[in-house]
């Protein structure tokens, strides 16, 4: 079987990803899974040739491709993802509560894209210095239930499971889902290395197992449910959790080039990822594969 | 014998002495727990901790038929993680040791070699190891080699320094000594710098297992599926704090048991010391 | 003992030369100089003391023949060549014994055997005749923590004469023996010398013990460090502290000492009086 | 006077001495960029770094009328990164050694206190300080506080390993000394085990700044806008290889600026030894 | 130095009282009696020497009414108190010198002032005095890495004299110094002692230094360490070595240590030898 080596994010609850090595040798394949605990540090091993394809946020794709990393968005496999949540202490109605409130959030990913967007939206300034009407606190995704739970911070824009868990464990509630942007709901992209690409035979096999497998997981929420939580989580996920967070980020198969200009677009205005030379979506984002692969499976 | 009996006490004497401290301290801790003074989701019980830390040590699957009991008894995750994580931390730190020492001798012997090179460790050594991550990965690629890599590297620079100083302090008049007595570099090292210089050097060691546990958990960032860095790291995302303190005593067990290795070792080592004990 | 000659005959080649040696330490304010313009010959088979107040450079002066904390001024030849390192054919026993307390009372003995590279059972029979010699075979595997003074010093000497080099430098080594022990060791280093032909340059504060062992003593001048007087003794071994002319030559050496004592005190008494 | 010269060679001499090996080093680096031996997103060029070095360095306004030109030049990102990071580094040693150092003097030299809590802080001393974080939290909110709790741990460790250890090498004929003419504990302490337990503490102190060090990028993953831990993990997120080298330059050249005054600090408070120079 | 009486009246208080005072340290292969049933009463005011072969326990017993490296079997009383831990009523100066590498000559002087609480100008007086007693006022701010041998057991012995102590312990304490200057040392003490009535514990190798200085002699056995004989020097001050009395006296004392080595040496003949 030909090998591809596929990075995965840790906090992956997508199991779909991480389900398709099960079902390659369906497709001639062999994949071999390697789990991150960050995007970022996929992008130095497809570097040094150790991964072909990646799970990665849309922004990540960005900013991997703005440095000159030879990848291409083939997919998109889920949405959403971002939840913007308040103490469970305090009143929120809206946005607009968030004036002179701190907020914490990942920098550079998709939720602080989303959160700006939001801010803008509802004609908040913002810094991380305390000066403007919200004030940033930048921090790793763990650290922020964690700060938002000791009440150091008052609100924060928090990715899946993590959102989750803080509605569940009581300490957070929810302001919204910042999907009604321009952006609309982040999408997270499935993206493979330029020399996989040219390896049309492979590729196309590739694809056709990211389909299948997400097919599954969408006509079997069950079997995924109980894939993730027994095999990916060996059952330390509550059911209660994966649920909830599956709800903000559904499974999906698409992503358009549109999406990802207006992501380039917005990180631009908003300084996110401080591109140098931003690239332009349409060099990269290739859907030729994908589309085969739909048809191939009869799937719309 | 009645004094013989006084210098050694009884093993369960001496437990019961290491143990005083930290038990008080546990009992402290339930206290605070159960009277609600600390919110459990950041500090969790000791009580909930020792339940999450027996689910982490037991066996995920029932016995099977035909299958060892011991090898089932060892197949939950905390035995496995504990010992990818040994594993590691004892090649990085054999890596990292196995370059230092010689560095060392070298370096505290030779003020050229010493002039030529502090610069550059001296620069190289305040670089945090995650900073070193993508190149870890440039250079190693994926899985356990970039674990070892960063692990030996945070070894290294305590065991150099202390080789270093420990070489500087010997007293010159023994090198006069070895000298005279015909000794050439190489028995002038593994006979005469190196004993003289055990102290430092065995208390460098110490310092360099400790820094290689916290480096292991910054390599188990890098593609790896196993070890106590990884459920750290992971249980975080999750915000599994009892998961998480779990962790962290166990590696916390895991360099106790080193360290009281390392005593015995030091004291084998240093039983012609005419230290300040027995005063 | 019975040998009745001494060993040097005037024609015998000379094993240390020493042509206006110096050693200036640095110190805070200055150098402090602790040797200068000593001009001294040592011939083959010589066994030559060296005697002088506290502090006047007889440590400094062994020192220099044995390679230690070079550079001096002036030029030192040992055994025919310019001394430019330390070397086990100029074995020395340290005024402070400098014995490894890392290792055993044997192993410490046997150090200089093992680098030689002879026989293990050889090195053996070599260290178990020394320690039975220097009655410290109840000792043999301890460290030197457990040994008293003068134990520590006779395992500083059986290491040295351990490694039968030709010619021997030693710094007070009789220091910490009691007085039957020291005049045992005498013998012994008599002994060795004479039946070894080995030159031997020894510090001592007692000039009796000087009159007992050397053809010659030198008597060293405190600051600046040189040669005030070299003292033949002409008497054959083994020598009697009770002859006439034992008495003397302790009359004349210790003299010589008492007067450099006096000239000292004198300056210093000069140089750093106040009102006292 | 040549003697004296020849032992303090010129400043310039020994500059090129130890900038030597670093640029040697730069030189083949730059070859294999040039090359292309090295794909330049993970290794760029050390022109490149040194490019983004200056930008990172310049102020990035332009100077405006009635600005102090001197507080101009530092207004840069890189200027007050150093400074944020340098205060961290130094409060949380402070804060670890000054609390390492005492403990040390008091385990090296009564067994009872180290037989107390030897075991319990051995069990703390692997953990890493990355797992600390939640509680770091918890107990000094956000900003500089936890910042100081993570590094002064990370110093804490490395000092009290080597003071104790130096401790318990003082030869005890100077313990026996220094009682024998009346000295209490506290002269005990500050004048006799202090100065001779001072080779190792030193040296534990050098190693407790390299971990400090590396404990800076962690503490200032907690909510901190500055400092150079801050700029690199900010610069991994984006990608730029050639900022997380400048960066990592600059806490290296740190390190050495504070190693060199440790070096000085060093030989005039040993400057009593009689250690294995000048044999 | 013209005193001719001796200090001690047969009524003067006990200052040392040992009763069945024993030492044995822990070995490999069962326990070394270092010391045993050592009785023994020091009158205040007394000068006692301790002669006997190296390794014998003169150094162990000092310990043991210095307070160190407890515990001892029997009684140990000094100053009418048992022995429980080091204190500088009992000042002692040690085999090894043991001055502190990181003070300089004067520091290490002033040390025991220091913890005294004397004022500053006063500590600076008697540090000055008694460094240019020893001579060694030209290297007052040195390390002791810069001085010679016997320079740094002079700083040993000042700094112990700079306490006042009514008790002083001295192990060997002019074993490495000139004979000129060991006589003016002793002398020195010998005044010190006189003009303070202090007690002194003095141990020696040297019989005649024994004889120059002690009201009795303790010679002591080898192997297990107990008291041979004490030998009361009834002779006035300042004695003279050619005297009649001085010399019978030596030959006795030698005579003693001699049969005691003897006895030890033929022990360890016995014991020891195989086809040799
Ligand atoms: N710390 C120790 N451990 C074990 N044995 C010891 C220790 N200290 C001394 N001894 C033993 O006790 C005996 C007496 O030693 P001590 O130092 O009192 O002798 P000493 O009479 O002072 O000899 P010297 O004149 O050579 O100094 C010796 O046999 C020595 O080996
Ligand atoms: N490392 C050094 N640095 C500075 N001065 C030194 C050093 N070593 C020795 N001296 C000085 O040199 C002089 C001679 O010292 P040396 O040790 O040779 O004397 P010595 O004759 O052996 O005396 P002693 O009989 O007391 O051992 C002394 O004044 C001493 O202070
Ligand atoms: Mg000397
Ligand atoms: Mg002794």
């Amino acid at each position: 079987a030909d090998v591809v080596r596929l990075g995965n994010l840790k906090f992956a609850h997508y199991g779909a990803i991480a389900y398709m090595k099960e079902i390659a040798p369906q497709y001639g394949l062999e994949i071999q899974e390697r789990v991150f605990p960050k995007g970022i540090d996929i992008i130095p091993a497809i570097i040094a040739g150790e991964i072909d394809a990646a799970a990665s946020a849309a922004d990540g794709a960005v900013a991997a491709r703005a440095t000159g990393v030879p990848v291409l968005v083939v997919a998109g496999f889920a949405k959403g993802g971002a939840r913007i949540v308040g103490r469970g202490d305090m009143k929120w109605s809206s946005v607009a509560d968030l004036k002179g409130k701190k907020v914490g959030v990942a920098r550079g990913g998709a939720q602080e894209l989303v959160l700006l967007a939001e801010l803008d939206k509802h004609g908040l300034s913002f810094s991380d210095k305390g000066d403007k009407d919200v004030h940033l606190v930048y921090m790793a995704y763990a650290d922020i239930n964690q700060a938002l739970l000791s009440r150091n911070i008052d609100a924060m824009c928090q990715s899946e499971p993590q959102s989750s868990q803080a509605l569940s464990q009581g300490f957070g509630v929810e302001i919204i889902k910042p999907y009604d942007t321009p952006l609309g709901e982040p999408v997270r992209t499935l993206v493979i290395t330029e020399k996989l690409y040219a390896n049309k035979d492979v590729a196309e096999r590739f694809l056709k197992c990211f389909v299948a497998a997400t097919k599954f997981f969408i006509d079997n929420p069950d079997k995924a449910q109980a894939y993730v939580r027994e095999k990916m989580f060996k059952g330390q996920l509550s059911d209660e959790d994966y649920r909830q967070a599956l709800e903000n980020s559904p499974f999906s198969y698409d992503v358009t080039a549109d999406h990802v200009q207006t992501t380039i677009d917005m990180m631009v205005k908003y300084g996110i990822g401080k591109l140098a030379n931003p690239p332009k979506a349409a060099d990269f984002v290739k859907l030729d594969l994908l589309a085969k692969a739909r048809k191939d499976l009869g799937i719309q | 014998m009645g004094k013989a009996d006084l210098d050694a006490p009884g093993l369960a004497a001496r437990l019961a002495r290491a143990l005083a401290v930290p038990v008080a301290l546990l009992a402290l801790w339930q206290l605070a727990a159960v009277s609600g003074l600390v919110n459990p989701h950041i500090l969790p019980s000791p009580w909930q901790v020792l339940r999450r830390w027996a689910a982490y040590a037991s066996p995920t699957e029932p016995l099977a038929q035909g299958m060892n009991p011991l090898a089932w008894a060892f197949s939950g995750e905390l035995p496995h993680d504990a010992l990818a994580t040994a594993v590691r931390v004892a090649v990085g730190f054999a890596i990292g040791a196995g370059l230092a020492l010689p560095l060392g001798l070298a370096m505290g012997s030779f003020d050229r070699v010493y002039n030529l090179l502090n610069p550059l460790l001296q620069v190289l050594r305040p670089i945090p190891p995650i900073a070193y991550i993508p190149l870890a990965i440039l250079w190693f690629g994926l899985g356990n080699p970039p674990a070892y890599f960063l692990i030996s590297l945070g070894a290294f620079f305590p065991v150099l320094m202390n080789t270093i100083a420990g070489v500087r302090q010997v007293d010159r008049i023994y090198i006069r000594a070895g000298r005279n007595l015909g000794a050439g570099s190489a028995t002038m090292f593994t006979r005469i710098i190196l004993p003289a210089a055990t102290p430092l050097i065995l208390t460098g060691m110490r310092v360099g297992v400790g820094v290689a546990f916290i480096c292991v958990i910054v390599a188990e960032m890098i593609a790896v599926n196993d070890g106590l860095g990884f459920r750290i790291l992971e249980a975080r995302e999750f915000f599994w704090s009892d998961k998480i303190i779990a962790g962290m005593l166990t590696i916390g067990l895991m360099g106790l048991a080193i360290d009281t290795c390392m005593d015995r070792l030091n004291a084998h080592l240093l039983r012609w010391h005419r230290g300040a004990g027995g005063r | 003992m019975s040998a009745l000659v001494t060993n040097t005959a005037p024609g015998a080649p000379l094993d240390v030369v020493l042509r206006g040696v110096g050693k200036r330490f640095p110190g805070r304010d200055g150098e402090v100089l602790a040797l200068t313009g000593i001009d001294l010959d040592v011939r083959h088979g010589e066994f030559l003391c060296i005697l002088g107040p506290s502090g006047c450079g007889k440590s400094t002066l062994l020192n220099a023949i044995a390679g230690f904390a070079l550079p001096y001024d002036g030029a030192i030849t040992a055994n025919g060549v310019p001394v430019v390192r330390p070397g086990p054919d100029r074995a020395m026993v340290f005024q402070e014994y400098a014995i490894f307390p890392w290792m055993t009372v044997a192993q410490n003995v046997a150090f200089g055997l093992k680098i030689k590279g002879l026989p293990r059972t050889e090195i053996e029979a070599r260290v178990d005749a020394l320690l039975r010699k220097f009655q410290l075979q109840d000792f043999r595997d301890r460290f030197p923590k457990h040994l008293s003074g003068g134990m520590r010093q006779r395992v500083a000497i059986a290491r040295v004469l351990a490694l039968d080099s030709p010619m021997l430098l030693m710094d007070e080594p009789f220091g910490a023996l009691d007085a039957l022990t020291r005049r045992n060791l005498q013998d012994e280093l008599l002994r060795i010398w004479m039946e070894c032909g080995k030159t031997v340059l020894f510090v001592t504060h007692s000039i009796e013990e000087s009159i007992v062992l050397a053809n010659r003593v030198v008597v060293m001048t405190y600051r600046p460090g040189t040669i005030k007087r070299v003292v033949p003794v002409e008497m054959p071994y083994p020598r009697d502290p009770a002859s006439p002319r034992f008495a003397e030559l302790a009359r004349e050496l210790s003299g010589l000492v008492m007067e450099e004592q006096m000239r000292h005190e004198q300056a210093e008494r000069a140089a750093g009086d106040g009102p006292d």
